[in-house]
């Protein structure tokens, strides 16, 4: 899947339309077929291609997950693209390459732009992060309003800002339902997995301490089916798989809330399927719209945090993908509605809310 | 031409630089013991070898009862009925005597009428009956570990005959044995010639050969230089053929001229790993100018002794004092700088390094003193002149001269090179033992004349040999030991090898 | 707790264990196998991939094809465990060099067949073979036996199928010719030749055999953790098995023994780690616990190991 | 008969360039690399692409060859430089592995030991805020050292307790993965990068961004050092004291305690030098190529430099060519992925193509002898 489109060979037309762009998207060792993060970042590029059939597109895979050898694989190939999208955190020190390369457009997606000779914010890099504490939120209530067990709980990763957000975002979610509906929804936390933020704050939660230990993410997986949890959100990378091979393994009725992208297929479970619905980062949307963006001149440098008000976060009700309750949906796109008129403001690893107290509480 | 029972025609094989065997042809008679003798490296095991299907040859032919025969595996030589007593046991150390015997010929069972096993026990009553009826009497469910050298030989021969051999071929067999177990062993190869059985036997004892042999290839450098019937000629034509010079039987031995105690070991006691006393409160001491040898039968101590004074081994109590120096818990390279020789029972493994050159064995032991090395530096050059000054000096044979891999030599020559090594250190003690073990007769007689001349000046020598002719010919102090203790201490005029004999048997105290 | 200490503990320590009787097989045999971690990769691969082509061709649900998924990782792990046998045996190829280079090939293979396969016959992108979820079951009359009962609870079926095959193989490797054979190839290869057995035919199904084993114990990793294949199977299991080997002796019962305490200690860490109730972070610490509790191990037990004489030699006729 | 004799063909191009035995150490290795590239040529057309031009593209890729087109401030000179930054580490590891390998021991730990070293010298040197000077010379030491005792510790256990050292490196690799993980983690982590806190510019082992002539370059300072102390492992074991015991040690345990050699000392001290490089791996590895160290990830170079280390004959000098033949594809990698297309994966087969011809080379060697014998047999014979 290295060629798609009628790509064949990014050197060979010379003669580029004006929107035959050149595109290479260059990812961390998961790949673009990773069914999660990169793919949804390659697909928003495939779209865009679709539309404009003279572009193409190249994917490179970094092998090491390194930061440094990231920014070295962009810097092997920049001189042969005119756009680079660079999916993770990993690809943050690519502000050097944007700077020595002005004629090149960059979209990073997940990071911030790390900062070169004091500027933070480049002219040619579009770097779009989320909010992702709506998301969580979202499926927060999701997982509140649907449990009957009455016990959710999320399990994440690192506590790096990013899993944070997605722990408290979903906190906010479950105490918005009790409070709003009445219900009496239990958070479980398993001691001993309790994350500490990049303060050093102690955030409670379930982290696995890795994004990429099925084993742990099995063991939590368990110990949370055994509290009598019937609900579990996962944004913890491969970590996460672990926690849907122990529910899928379990002959209780617990249901997984998918994170990042649609994971229903990964809720396969012979005839059934385990996933209850996900919680979305738009992120193919975003990186079609900053290439359409770029065909159209309008391109512009910055860093953003892009939230439900450009329909950037959300939650999957497509038929088909989820087994929420019409019901649930409804309660939980009234809220939405909220949140994108900023009524409703989830709290974040940093903006100064917690889950038990925030705007529209 | 159909009295052969093997015929092997224009033989030749080559390793990388040498000719081993050079058109060598040879008939052996059914029912006859034919020895074949030579020098070391001569090519016996080589030709031999081809006949067991060890090695192809690159050229000749082979005949076994008249039919013209490509033995291409040991497994072929088997079928043949051919079965090979190599002097290197190939037994398993790990495995019983049976399990070694059955190896590839797995008597099974079934269990619960499904699971083939590997029928053990009626093996080991199979194996008993067969060792009984040729006089080789063996506990076939001892492991090979706990075998000393002789048993492990029967083991072999038993191998050869559980597989029905007709032809049986020996390679040295008595290079590792005492007098009595070779007595012994010449007593069964007679037995199975009686029995009908072809043999094959490759000696450098000439003893032996007019003991037992009917007719006697002799070999020299890869090429056959006659076929004698033994009965009608001298040992000493024999060995004259084998060397292509005369050799002198006598040593030429001159009393000793004792000087000062060298060595002085005082109720030295040893231990093996299992924390058995191998050796017991053994006293002796060895003056300047002697040749001390410990005679007895193997096993009885006799190699701990000599590691223990080396300090190959650890001393459990006693005291072992060299020129009055305290050795007793020093170091090895300690000993050897306060002056000790050691030419180790076990060459292949203990005494040279096989994947090195000849030159940087030769040099094993001086390596890290100058002129071999200076502040750490090695000096290649002085490596090259020394390792070509010992060659030539102590006729080491070997193909690619000091850049030769230590490995491809033969049996003898690699010993060659330990003792010439040793003997360059001009120590004060050499320690000496089985120097003689599977070398030519030719070479022997180096061996022995070095001994002397290296006491005639003023070294202590240490013999621990197993060959009573051995220590009768160069000795002059003989220990006797048995069941690690010195039975009997006593100057060579003063005893009789009958003596001697009864000492190690344990039959007579001193 | 201690329940699941040795629930988790039995259902890691197992397909470890059967990996390191498939390294006692190739090392008693005489070849250094460091491959095993890329035999189990492979196995687990083609198992996988057949698992997901048969339900794909017959429309047969992938969970319940758990059996032939295994049948099919031994017979991939034995393919490409011929690579090893051929090189090491008939190319006299340095071991140590053959069994690293698999390993690497074994990764970069199947990554790369995976993402292919996955594009170009279920038209699909996807770097991973989703399985279903291996069934797991209880025996009741013994789970109810205090403690020692955990180890008759949740119960994957390949846990019984390895119990079965491990005896087995212990059967093969000590009471057989065949496995008298493969022992004497190891310790002395010469008296094995003179004895008219084909050593390299010998090592050569001792390799198979690890290849085969091997295939397994990574099938049933991938089923007991994610129930999924894709390249995360290859997180060092294979040089555990090789360590657990030798901590073992070489014998097969020792190295039972072996990958219990890992097993147990790898379970009893996150046991530990959940009552100390310290942040996620301490987790770490807990994980060392298995390696470290091996080292203290050897620390006592290894004075008398030794390894196959004759292992990692190349064996040439001529040579003694 | 006709196919034997084309067969007779074929193995005379194989194997009369390696007939001569002098020059078998250099010709064998070239002969089985020169097969490994034809077979993966034949993977790559499998798969539809044209080997040639990705074989290029991997030379371009490396800056052994001009690419078409380059970045800002980018040459073929800056890609080469990144080519010896990336291949210093590779040279020690597989420097450290050799060493161990000539006194009999497996040292399967070298991605641990470079690991622990990094990490050392990086909180002890690379945070200090010293000077240039003497932090850069202070990483080499601490790296050294801190690897040498690690080293040491495994050839302890093994002299001590008879722990064989393929057990207990194993065991210190994931312990040291787990415990430093939870130091980084616990007190040295970036939240930007999710890696250890970046070292300082002083203490790095690579001068990143140096600009001249319009050019940004990356000069690695331990590349140097690589090969010099190539040269100098070279001299110790041919033509110093220290290397023949260590030798012997390696080649016959027994016979070198007979010759008087200390055995355990050997033993150790040979894995406190294969520690010891181990570290230097580590530095410019980790405070060098890298200025940060990811949390629980052990770098696979430690696997990698076994066979680099085996298809450099475990001859230091040997090894400087395959660490370059083996980073040049590593590092073309990305290149020929973007220009023919070509995945990731497929570098990561040649590398092991590569490796599997080399491990060849005994076999190589044992046919051409044969073959030496026959015509040897087929001259006399006519004569
Ligand atoms: N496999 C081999 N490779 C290389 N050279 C060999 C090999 N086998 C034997 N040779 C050489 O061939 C020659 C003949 O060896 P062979 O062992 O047949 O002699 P021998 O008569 O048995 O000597 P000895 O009396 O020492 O046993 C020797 O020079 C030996 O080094
Ligand atoms: N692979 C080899 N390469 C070179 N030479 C070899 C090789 N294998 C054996 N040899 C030599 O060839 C000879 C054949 O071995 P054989 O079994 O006859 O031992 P031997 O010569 O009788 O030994 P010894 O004289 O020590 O009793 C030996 O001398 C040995 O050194
Ligand atoms: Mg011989
Ligand atoms: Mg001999």
């Amino acid at each position: 899947s290295n060629d798609s489109g009628n790509d064949n060979g990014a050197n060979t037309d010379s003669e580029t339309e004006k929107d035959g762009l050149k595109i290479v998207i260059i990812s961390s060792p998961s790949g673009v077929d990773d069914r999660s993060f990169n793919q949804n970042n390659y697909e928003g590029i495939l779209s865009f291609i679709e539309e404009h059939p003279n572009a193409t597109v190249k994917d490179i895979k970094e092998p090491t997950g390194d930061p440094a050898a990231g920014v070295q694989a962009v810097a092997d190939v920049v001189a042969d693209y005119d756009v680079i999208v660079t999916p993770g955190f990993q690809f943050a020190g690519i502000s050097q390459l944007a700077v020595e390369n002005p004629d090149k457009q960059f979209i990073l997606i997940d990071s911030h732009p790390a900062e070169v000779d004091g500027q933070t914010e480049f002219e040619n890099v579009y770097a779009m992060t989320f909010a992702e504490e709506e998301s969580g939120f979202l499926v927060g209530m999701a997982a509140a309003l649907e449990t009957k067990t009455n016990k959710v709980a999320v399990v994440n990763g690192i506590a790096y800002p990013s899993n944070v957000n997605y722990q408290f975002g979903f906190e906010s979610g479950v105490n918005y339902v009790n409070k709003v509906y009445g219900k009496n929804v239990e958070i479980v936390e398993l001691a001993g997995y309790a994350g500490t933020d990049v303060t050093g704050a102690d955030v409670g939660g379930n982290y696995a301490g890795d994004f990429a230990d099925e084993p742990t993410g099995k063991v939590i997986g368990n110990a949370l089916i055994e509290q009598g949890v019937d609900t579990i959100f996962i944004a913890a990378g491969g970590t996460g798989n672990g926690v849907i091979t122990a529910v899928k393994e379990s002959d209780k009725d617990v249901k997984i809330i998918g994170g990042d992208v649609d994971q229903w297929e990964d809720g396969v479970n012979g005839s059934e399927n385990v996933i209850l619905t996900s919680a979305l980062k738009v992120m193919d949307l975003n990186v079609e719209r900053s290439l359409n963006a770029i065909v159209d001149g309008t391109f512009e440098g910055a860093n953003v945090l892009l939230k439900a008000d450009t329909d950037s976060t959300g939650y999957v009700k497509e038929e088909g993908r989820h087994q929420l309750s019409e019901d649930t949906i409804s309660k939980i796109d009234e809220a939405y509605d909220l949140m994108q008129s900023g009524e409703v403001e989830p709290a974040s690893n940093f903006n100064g809310h917690t889950p038990e107290s925030f705007p529209g509480l | 031409m159909s009295d052969y029972i093997v015929e092997m025609k224009h033989i030749t094989k080559r390793f990388p630089g040498i000719v081993a065997n050079d058109d060598v042809s040879i008939g052996i008679k059914k029912g006859e013991i034919f020895a074949l003798l030579g020098e070391n490296g001569a090519g016996k095991s080589t030709l031999m070898s081809i006949l067991s299907g060890m090695y192809e040859p690159d050229e000749g032919e082979v005949y076994i009862r008249g039919e013209k025969v490509q033995i291409s595996s040991p497994n072929h030589a088997a079928k043949l009925n051919i079965g090979m007593v190599h002097q290197h046991f190939k037994l398993v150390p790990d495995y019983t005597i049976t399990e070694n015997i059955i190896l590839g010929i797995e008597p099974m069972k079934r269990f619960a009428g499904i699971f083939p096993y590997v029928d053990i026990q009626s093996a080991n009553r199979k194996i008993e009956e067969l060792s009984k009826s040729f006089g080789l009497e063996v506990d076939p469910k001892k492991r090979i570990t706990d075998l000393t050298v002789s048993m492990q030989q029967r083991v072999e021969i038993l191998k050869v005959l559980y597989r029905e051999a007709e032809i049986l071929i020996f390679d040295e067999p008595t290079a590792v044995l005492t007098p009595q177990e070779i007595e012994f062993l010449l007593d069964i190869i007679e037995g199975l010639r009686q029995g009908g059985k072809t043999i094959i036997l490759i000696t450098h004892k000439l003893d032996e050969i007019k003991k037992v042999a009917d007719r006697c290839a002799v070999l020299n450098k890869g090429k056959l230089i006659d076929v004698l019937d033994v009965k009608e000629t001298s040992t000493n034509y024999m060995a004259q053929l084998m060397v292509g010079r005369e050799v002198s039987f006598e040593s030429a031995k001159t009393p000793a001229q004792m000087k000062d105690e060298v060595l002085k070991v005082e109720n030295l006691t040893v231990k093996n790993e299992d924390g058995f006393e191998v050796v017991k409160d053994v006293s002796f001491s060895i003056r300047g100018g002697e040749i001390f040898a410990i005679a007895g039968v193997a096993d009885n101590g006799q190699v701990e002794i000599a590691d223990a004074i080396a300090g190959l081994t650890k001393v459990s109590s006693g005291k072992i004092l060299l020129n009055e120096q305290d050795i007793t818990d020093e170091r090895i390279r300690k000993r050897t700088e306060a002056g000790i020789s050691y030419i180790p029972e076990d060459r292949q493994s203990v005494g040279l390094i096989l994947d090195f050159d000849v030159a940087t064995n030769l040099a094993l032991k001086q390596y890290y003193k100058e002129p071999f090395s200076r502040n750490g530096i090695l000096n290649k050059e002085e490596f090259d002149q020394f390792g070509n000054r010992l060659i030539e000096k102590y006729d080491i044979r070997s193909g690619q001269g000091i850049q030769t891999q230590v490995r491809s030599m033969s049996g003898g020559n690699q010993q060659k090179a330990i003792i010439a090594r040793e003997i360059e250190l001009q120590s004060p003690l050499m320690i000496f033992v089985q120097p003689t073990r599977g070398v030519d007769i030719g070479a022997i007689e180096n061996i022995h004349k070095m001994m002397i001349q290296e006491r005639d000046k003023g070294k202590a020598i240490l013999l621990v040999s197993l060959e009573l002719d051995e220590i009768m010919d160069v000795a002059d102090t003989i220990g006797v030991i048995y069941n690690g203790r010195l039975q009997k201490v006593a100057s060579s005029e003063s005893l009789t090898k009958n003596e001697v004999g009864e000492y190690m048997m344990g039959a007579k105290h001193g | 707790m201690m329940d699941t200490v040795i629930i988790d503990g039995l259902s890691f320590a197992l397909p470890l264990f059967i990996i390191a009787i498939g390294g006692i097989y190739s090392e008693k045999s005489g070849i250094t196998n460091l491959a095993l971690e890329g035999f189990q990769g492979f196995g687990a691969f083609v198992g996988a991939l057949s698992a997901v082509l048969i339900a794909h061709t017959s429309g047969i649900g992938v969970e319940h094809l758990f059996y032939v998924a295994l049948l099919f990782s031994m017979i991939g792990g034995m393919m490409f465990s011929i690579i090893h046998a051929v090189l090491c045996i008939k190319f006299k190829a340095d071991q140590v060099i053959s069994g690293v280079v698999i390993n690497i090939l074994a990764l970069a293979l199947t990554t790369f067949l995976t993402a292919q396969i996955n594009v170009l016959v279920f038209g699909q992108a996807s770097d991973r073979f989703q399985l279903g979820v291996s069934d797991r079951f209880t025996i009741e009359f013994l789970a109810n036996i205090p403690v020692i009962g955990a180890a008759f609870t949740n119960i994957y079926p390949f846990e019984i199928i390895i119990v079965i095959i491990a005896c087995f193989a212990w059967y093969l490797l000590y009471k057989s010719k065949f496995g008298m054979r493969l022992r004497a190839a190891g310790e002395n290869p010469h008296s094995v030749d003179a004895a008219g057995v084909d050593v390299s035919k010998v090592r050569f199904s001792a390799v198979l055999i690890s290849g085969l084993l091997s295939g397994l114990g990574g099938m049933c990793f991938a089923y007991s953790i994610s129930a999924n294949f894709s390249s995360s199977i290859y997180m060092g299991y294979g040089f555990l098995a090789i360590a657990a080997l030798i901590f073992g002796n070489w014998k097969i019962l020792p190295t039972l023994v072996a990958c219990l305490i890992f097993g147990f200690a790898k379970s009893g860490g996150s046991a530990i780690a959940m009552v100390m109730e310290l942040p996620s972070s301490f987790t770490d610490l807990f994980m060392t616990l298995p390696y470290v509790l091996t080292l203290l191990l050897l620390i006592f037990f290894s004075k008398s190991n030794r390894a196959p004489r004759a292992l990692g030699e190349i064996y040439d006729k001529g040579k003694r | 008969m006709d196919k034997d004799k084309r067969k007779l063909n074929l193995s005379k191009i194989i194997f009369k360039p390696i007939r001569n035995e002098k020059w078998q150490p250099i010709t064998i290795p070239v002969v089985s690399i020169v097969i490994s590239f034809i077979a993966a040529a034949i993977v790559i057309l499998l798969i539809g692409k044209n080997p040639l031009q990705a074989f290029y593209n991997l030379l371009q890729g490396a800056g052994i060859m001009p690419k078409p087109a380059y970045a800002g401030y980018k040459s073929m000179l800056t890609d080469f430089l990144s080519l010896l930054n990336a291949m210093t580490p590779l040279v020690f590891a597989s420097l450290a592995v050799a060493v161990a390998l000539k006194a009999g021991l497996f040292n399967i730990g070298v991605s641990g030991q470079m690991l622990v070293s990094g990490f050392i010298a990086t909180i002890i040197v690379g945070y200090s805020g010293l000077d240039a000077i003497i932090a850069k010379p202070l990483v080499l030491v601490v790296g050294f050292i801190t690897g040498g005792l690690v080293g040491g510790l495994v050839g302890w256990l093994k002299y001590r307790f008879n722990i064989n050292e393929v057990v207990s490196t194993i065991m210190l690799n994931y312990t040291a993965q787990y415990i430093i993980s939870f130091f980084i983690q616990m007190y040295y982590i970036d939240p930007l990068s999710r890696q250890s806190k970046y070292v300082s510019e002083e203490a790095r082992l690579t001068l990143v961004n140096v600009e001249m002539a319009n050019l940004k370059m990356d000069i690695p300072l331990g590349f140097i050092l690589a090969i010099v102390v190539a040269i100098l492992l070279k001299f110790l074991l041919d033509r110093t004291v220290v290397g023949y015991e260590i030798k012997a040690v390696g080649a016959n345990r027994k016979a070198a305690k007979f010759a008087g050699i200390n055995v355990g000392k050997n033993m150790v001290l040979a894995m406190v030098i294969s520690g010891g490089l181990a570290g230097l791996a580590g530095v410019t590895y980790y405070l060098g190529y890298y200025a940060s160290i990811q949390p629980k990830v052990l770098s696979s170079m430690g696997f990698d430099s076994i066979a680099v280390s085996l298809l450099g004959n475990i001859h230091p000098i040997g090894i400087i060519f395959s660490s370059f033949l083996v980073s040049i594809i590593d590092q073309g990698s990305t290149y020929m992925s973007s220009q023919a297309g070509i995945r990731q994966e497929i570098a990561s087969v040649i590398i092991g193509l590569i490796l599997l011809f080399s491990a060849c080379g005994a076999y190589l060697k044992h046919k051409a002898s044969q073959l030496k014998e026959k015509n040897v047999d087929r001259k006399e014979r006519r004569s």
